[in-house]
């Protein structure tokens, strides 16, 4: 086998203002090794393969390529020397087309700067099979969904010869298909001799691909385990350093009246009928494949998108919503699934943030009271334990899971009747999961309807009280939790029965 | 460990916060040591009351900048509503209603402004760009070309009179920061400002009516304008068609000196105060050491862009 | 507290007498030569010159007028951006005890020691009596105008729109603005000529617009156009000796500044000096 | 199902495409009806040649705005080229060694600006701004604030001259147009232009060294800019110091017309070319209808602002 050492990093040390991120980490990966890299959010996994892609460079340590010890001084030098990444957040250029994006920067050419279009396409539709797409390298990208867009982001580091792939939760926004696909391909590369560094934090995953997991925790070393050895408790314990109870503490709340009741909702070419209804203390999954117009439904409801038709009744009350503002203040708050683009204000405090859309409940006359708005601030961040130097630190120092629990404590302190959930835990780590999933269940407890929109299906089916699955904008399913199956999700959320 | 991080994080600030202060001190200071004039009570007082007029537009400005967006008519909405001010009062109206007709006649101006860029999808380089051709031409048209003289006695004390030995423009300055200040600091119209210049997809989505809000900013910029050309001619004793040519720039740098990004969401009024004075301190410096006037321009965009570059690179 | 130490302070008697002169612009050669027959005036009668450029904008030079009131300038001499926006930089030079000559332009009011101006009516008069005479009372003109609002453009539009109505045979085909710039007057020019296939004179509120108008003449080809210009800048000039322009009204600025100090220094050593100060027109034509 | 999504979307694609260029019909139609003197082949040559100034600009400030920048610089650089053009030929030079010498003082005009944007980490507006101060006080300190002349005959050729009927400074502006079209279209740095302008953090990750790239789009706005001052110098036989005062504006509403978004990443070079001439037909009809002054002013602006409103409206 060729399994000679491709890398290796040894103490790394980076530091952000304020923030240690790395402490003398190591890092080890072997030629067709597939090494997946886990830890909880803010671990440091993403600036340590930063770092080795040449986004950031490090304070202190050493970086072994080859048995050569090397200086990483930018992307562009990076890529020469083999080394690809997929980043976490999509890095694309909306206004190009797929192609476009895919060889940005290694235009195939001609003479004098000429870009040879034809070789372009050619190649990206080459790549594009491969991941089994149909994504046509025409299509300018901003008319992508983001799953598609995480599709040709991975296109794009497929699209030259790696020896080193780095894989930043490629996933976090496919689903099972995509993901299959993904992983054939993973596993051929491997094969092929290129060493991988998978970062995911949907455990299942690791286990079904990597052949080796390291741990990081506070951004130091923590240990590396032969995958086949290691066991889930096992891997819990050391990434957030105690035991963990249950995966999914799903707890059966008393459903009360509905709560809220979407019927015959229509937009051209988008969404079809729909029609469903959401109860007092229920939590309502939502399935389907990428583009299946989950998220379309959501911002349709919450009054972000027009519609052509169809009534939403909240509490009982027929209800008119054109606006987000008409939407909460009916009582629906929604939680958006891109939490950079479209939850966060990234330029505000974490205080800020939490209060933004609950001001009116903490204003005399449209003066804000510190007071109050304090009050309710740290009240959230104690209570969905959110890490956080103050509640005046920048939103955007914090990790992933952090800021995840911000948007969630945003629409805590409006305390609505209805929360819907888009992909709620997208990029975050299992112990904050295990918290997001308690705080669903508090919700839950004190009456609150959820719908939960999400593309992992043991969360699906682990968390919800009934089921619904989308297909091309419509409801092809609404079943109770008892009878889905991950099967039965599959086939109607592919068209089937 | 909380608090560990807290302190260096507040420090960073508060130097990032100061810098355009000590700019304005080392400026001063330096104008100190080379003009014996230039540190004299008299001429404070003289160099903040010429401030003052860009100092008002540069408060609307800053709740523009904010919001990520950009007033280019300001000058010509000081020189409409200071012209429609003077007519009514050549006319024969009384101060009160002519005062008050030159900053409704500003606010709607603004308003068109924000229904152009919220309504009409417009950027608001290029709405208020098209406002500022449309308002100086209409100005043209109302005064003919001619300024209009024959103003009321009462009127002058606006530009030219003191309250307390404080010139009248400098107490109208204060007050609109100070009301700037809370509004900024304390009000819910204030977070929303910088929640839309931070992230105007996300603001909308929390429930915040974007466009009423950016209507607002825009019509309160038009306002403060149009108080601005009013003081601007009772200052001159007549309305200028021409006046206020170029404002726009002037109170744009104003913003920035102080600190506030032009790409919204960051930034404080302070300074712009701060920023404004930078600017007034260097025009009055250089005229009292006698710079030759193209020599000033020069220094002027030099020191300009000193200022923002030394800002920036400490930032880093 | 230290502004009233320095009132105290022992008169400079060795010291030069400062004299501060506000420009309404220096963008604009006319302005450059008022400045240079000033600066050399100063020199040679010992005093010291400090000049401010209020870059065309009424409420900058009142800023300026201001800060040469903070200096204590001896005399200030205003070459005013409006007439009437400039009374109150005057007044508050009143208030200061500073005495103030006005040149090119006068002020509406406020105490002027004297005033040093040439007619702008009177000139632009001149200029249209010369058309209307050399057309021999009929045929088309053209009117550039200056930038709009400015006293010299409305002015000079005046007494030149006078001259021609006393004309019945000449009619105004074109009246457009070109902004004092040569570019602009190009342009403008240009365009006309496309809309009006005869024209006979075109009269140009200054040199600068005259200038740009002739080329546009030029490389049209069309004949017979006369130009009037006004300010006999040194171009001008050149181009009347020349045969492009017909003629440009001189304003002679140089002599504007040099009597403009001169009057100052008087007004310094307490002599009486005139009111006003016209200083002749005069029509420059090919010598 | 592809095809059929496809479709309606090319179609629109094409719309959004035409848009400057139906309104420009129609403009032209409403001339040609108002003035029989409008459509003639001479008026056309005419506009066009007038056009080109600012159209060889307008090429400049697209590539600049198509990375999200501003350029405000540029009417200072016309006059700083021209100037230095004109002072070196009335110096003695020969023709090309003073138009070489003014083309390279836009470039490095345009180089700084760059600089002062990458390494400086100065917004562009702020940065060309400064730029726009700096250069103006220098031009006039070189040229004392008079105009030069005494400019070599054959120099004249550059702004009067024609080539096989059409004027010289026509064909300087279509070869600039056809460059820039391939460059945009067909070429890397083209690819890169579009790319920074879309998300810069996403083209440096690719690899791309997105500050070369953006000192080289204001080097060569530079570059252009001076050429027109040069062209210009001809055309007018002599350097005016206040040579382009405004000359910015006029070129972003060139490529805004254009359909160029300001924020970057999306626009065409012919978009540009469309925006000028609606501008340069605007100016040219008002002068021709004989629109009195100040409303010509008033319309322009309006128009402006329609055409826009228009364009975004049917966006939607
Ligand atoms: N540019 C930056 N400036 C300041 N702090 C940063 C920056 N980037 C990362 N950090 C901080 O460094 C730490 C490590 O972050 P990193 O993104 O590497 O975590 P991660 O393990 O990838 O987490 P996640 O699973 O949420 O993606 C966090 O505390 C984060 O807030
Ligand atoms: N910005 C856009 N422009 C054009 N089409 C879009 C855009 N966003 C989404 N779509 C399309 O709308 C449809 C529904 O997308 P949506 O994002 O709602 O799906 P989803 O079920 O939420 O999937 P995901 O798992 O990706 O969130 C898809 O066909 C998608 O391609
Ligand atoms: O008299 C001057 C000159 O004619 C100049 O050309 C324009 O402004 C006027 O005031
Ligand atoms: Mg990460
Ligand atoms: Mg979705």
């Amino acid at each position: 086998m060729n399994n000679h050492v491709l890398l290796e990093m040894r103490g790394i040390i980076k530091e952000f203002p304020g923030v240690k991120a790395l402490k003398s980490v190591n890092f080890s990966l072997a030629a067709g090794e597939i090494h997946a890299l886990l830890g909880e959010n803010g671990a440091g996994k993403s600036t340590l393969m930063k770092i080795l892609s040449g986004v950031y460079q490090k304070d202190a340590g050493e970086i072994v390529l080859n048995g050569q010890t090397i200086e990483i001084t930018g992307p562009r030098q990076a890529q020469e020397l083999g080394i690809g990444i997929i980043h976490q957040e999509l890095n694309l250029v909306p206004e190009l087309t797929v192609m476009e994006n895919i060889f940005l920067g290694r235009e195939p050419l001609r003479a004098l700067g000429f870009v040879d279009w034809k070789t372009m396409r050619e190649q990206a539709a080459q790549v594009l099979a491969r991941l089994c797409s149909d994504i046509s390298p025409d299509t300018v990208v901003s008319e992508l969904s983001i799953g598609e867009q995480q599709m040709v982001e991975i296109a794009k580091a497929l699209s030259y010869e790696t020896k080193i792939l780095i894989m930043d939760e490629p996933t976090a926004a496919l689903t099972g298909r995509e993901t299959e696909h993904l992983f054939g391909i993973i596993r051929q590369l491997a094969a092929g001799g290129v060493g991988i560094v998978y970062i995911s934090h949907r455990m299942e995953e690791l286990f079904a691909l990597s052949s080796k997991i390291t741990v990081m925790r506070d951004g130091a070393y923590i240990g590396t385990v032969n995958t086949t050895e290691a066991t889930f408790d096992q891997l819990v314990k050391m990434m957030v350093g105690r035991e963990m109870t249950a995966r999914f503490p799903k707890e059966a709340a008393s459903l009360g009246a509905e709560v809220l009741r979407v019927e015959g909702l229509s937009r051209q070419g988008v969404l079809d009928n729909v029609t469903f209804s959401v109860h007092a203390g229920e939590v309502v999954g939502v399935a389907g494949l990428m583009g299946a117009g989950r998220t379309e439904m959501a911002r349709a409801v919450f009054g972000a998108d027009p519609v052509d038709s169809g009534t939403i009744n909240v509490a009982g009350k027929p209800t008119t919503i054109k606006t987000p503002a008409d939407a909460i203040r009916a009582g629906i708050g929604l939680i958006t699934e891109d939490r950079k683009h479209q939850g966060l204000i990234l330029s505000l405090s974490v205080g800020e943030n939490i209060s933004l859309a609950a001001l009116d409940t903490v204003s005399s006359q449209t003066f804000v009271s510190s007071k109050a708005e304090a009050g309710i601030v740290n009240s959230q961040i104690d209570r969905l334990r959110i890490r956080t130097p103050g509640a005046a630190a920048l939103v955007k120092n914090l990790s992933g899971g952090n800021q995840q629990k911000v948007v969630i404590a945003k629409w805590l302190s409006t305390s609505p009747k209805v929360l819907i959930m888009d992909e709620p835990t997208r990029g975050v780590d299992v112990g904050a999961k295990a918290e997001i999933y308690q705080i669903m269940n508090m919700l839950t407890a004190a009456g609150v309807g959820i719908l939960m929109i999400s593309s992992e299906l043991p969360e699906v089916l682990g968390m919800s009280d009934r089921v619904l699955v989308m297909h091309q904008g419509r409801i092809l399913a609404d079943m109770p939790v008892a009878v889905a199956t991950q099967e039965k999700i599959m086939a109607y959320a592919a068209g089937g029965e | 460990m909380a608090a560990e991080q807290l302190k260096p994080k507040l420090s960073a600030t508060i130097i990032r916060k100061m810098g355009p202060l000590l700019g304005l001190l080392l400026i001063s200071l330096a104008l100190a040591l080379l003009s014996d004039r230039f540190l004299t009570v008299n001429n404070l007082l003289n160099v903040t009351r010429q401030v003052s007029l860009n100092a008002i537009i540069s408060v609307g400005m800053t709740l523009v900048i904010l919001t990520g967006g950009i007033d280019l008519s300001v000058g010509s909405i000081v020189a409409m509503a200071g012209s429609i001010t003077a007519g009514l009062m050549a006319a024969g109206q009384g101060m009160g209603t002519a005062v008050i007709a030159g900053m409704v006649v500003g606010s709607i101006l603004g308003l068109i402004n924000g229904l152009l860029i919220t309504k009409g999808k417009i950027p608001p380089f290029i709405a208020t760009m098209g406002m500022m051709t449309v308002a100086r031409g209409y100005t043209l048209v109302y005064t003919e070309g001619r300024p209009i003289t024959g103003l009321t006695e009462d009127f002058r004390w606006l530009g030219a009179g003191y309250i307390m030995g404080i010139p009248v423009p400098v107490v109208i300055m204060a007050l609109i920061f100070i009301s700037a200040y809370f509004l900024l600091k304390k009000n819910q119209l204030g977070r929303y400002i910088y929640a839309i210049g931070g992230n105007e997809e996300a603001a909308r989505l929390s429930g915040i009516s974007t466009k009423k809000i950016l209507v607002t900013v825009y019509t309160l910029s038009g306002l403060l304008a149009g108080l601005s050309g009013i003081i601007l001619t009772s200052r001159l004793n007549s309305a200028q068609p021409t006046a206020g040519m170029g404002f726009e720039l002037d109170a744009i740098a104003a913003v920035v000196l102080g600190g506030t990004s032009l790409a919204g969401g960051l930034g404080t009024i302070g300074g712009t105060l701060v920023g404004a004075m930078i600017i007034g301190v260097l025009d009055n410096g250089l005229n009292l050491l006698n710079v030759s006037s193209f020599y000033q321009q020069v220094a002027k965009g030099a020191v300009i862009l000193l200022a923002v570059l030394l800002d920036r690179k400490r930032d880093k | 507290g230290c502004g009233g130490n320095q009132s105290k302070e022992p008169a400079p008697a060795a010291k030069k007498a400062v004299v501060g002169l506000a420009v309404s612009t220096l963008n604009n050669p006319f302005f450059v030569d008022l400045k240079d027959g000033a600066k050399a005036a100063a020199d040679a009668n010992g005093l010291e010159l400090v000049v401010m450029d209020a870059q065309n904008d009424a409420s900058k030079q009142l800023a300026n007028i201001e800060n040469l009131i903070q200096q204590k300038v001896s005399v200030i001499i205003v070459n005013p951006v409006d007439s009437k926006a400039i009374v109150p930089a005057i007044e508050a030079a009143n208030k200061a005890n500073i005495p103030v000559i006005t040149v090119d332009r006068g002020a509406a009011g406020g105490t002027v020691v004297s005033s040093i101006a040439s007619d702008n009516v009177a000139g632009g008069k001149m200029a249209g009596q010369l058309i209307v005479d050399k057309l021999g009372g009929k045929g088309k003109v053209v009117e550039l105008e200056g930038i709009p609002g400015t006293s010299a453009a409305n002015d000079r539009g005046k007494g030149f729109n006078e001259a021609i109505k006393a004309a019945a045979g000449i009619t105004v085909v074109a009246k457009q603005p070109a902004d004092f710039d040569r570019a602009k007057g190009m342009k403008v020019m240009e365009n006309i000529l496309q809309a009006n296939p005869e024209i006979n004179a075109v009269f140009a509120h200054n040199d600068e617009m005259a200038l740009g108008a002739l080329e546009a003449i030029k490389a049209a080809k069309r004949a017979n156009v006369m130009v009037v210009g006004f300010d006999a800048t040194a171009d001008a000039v050149k181009a009347v000796n020349e045969g492009g322009l017909a003629a440009t009204v001189a304003q002679k600025p140089k002599d504007m500044g040099k009597i403009s100090i001169e009057t100052a220094k008087k007004v310094i050593a307490k002599e009486t000096v005139p009111a006003a100060i016209p200083v002749a027109l005069e029509l420059v034509v090919k010598k």
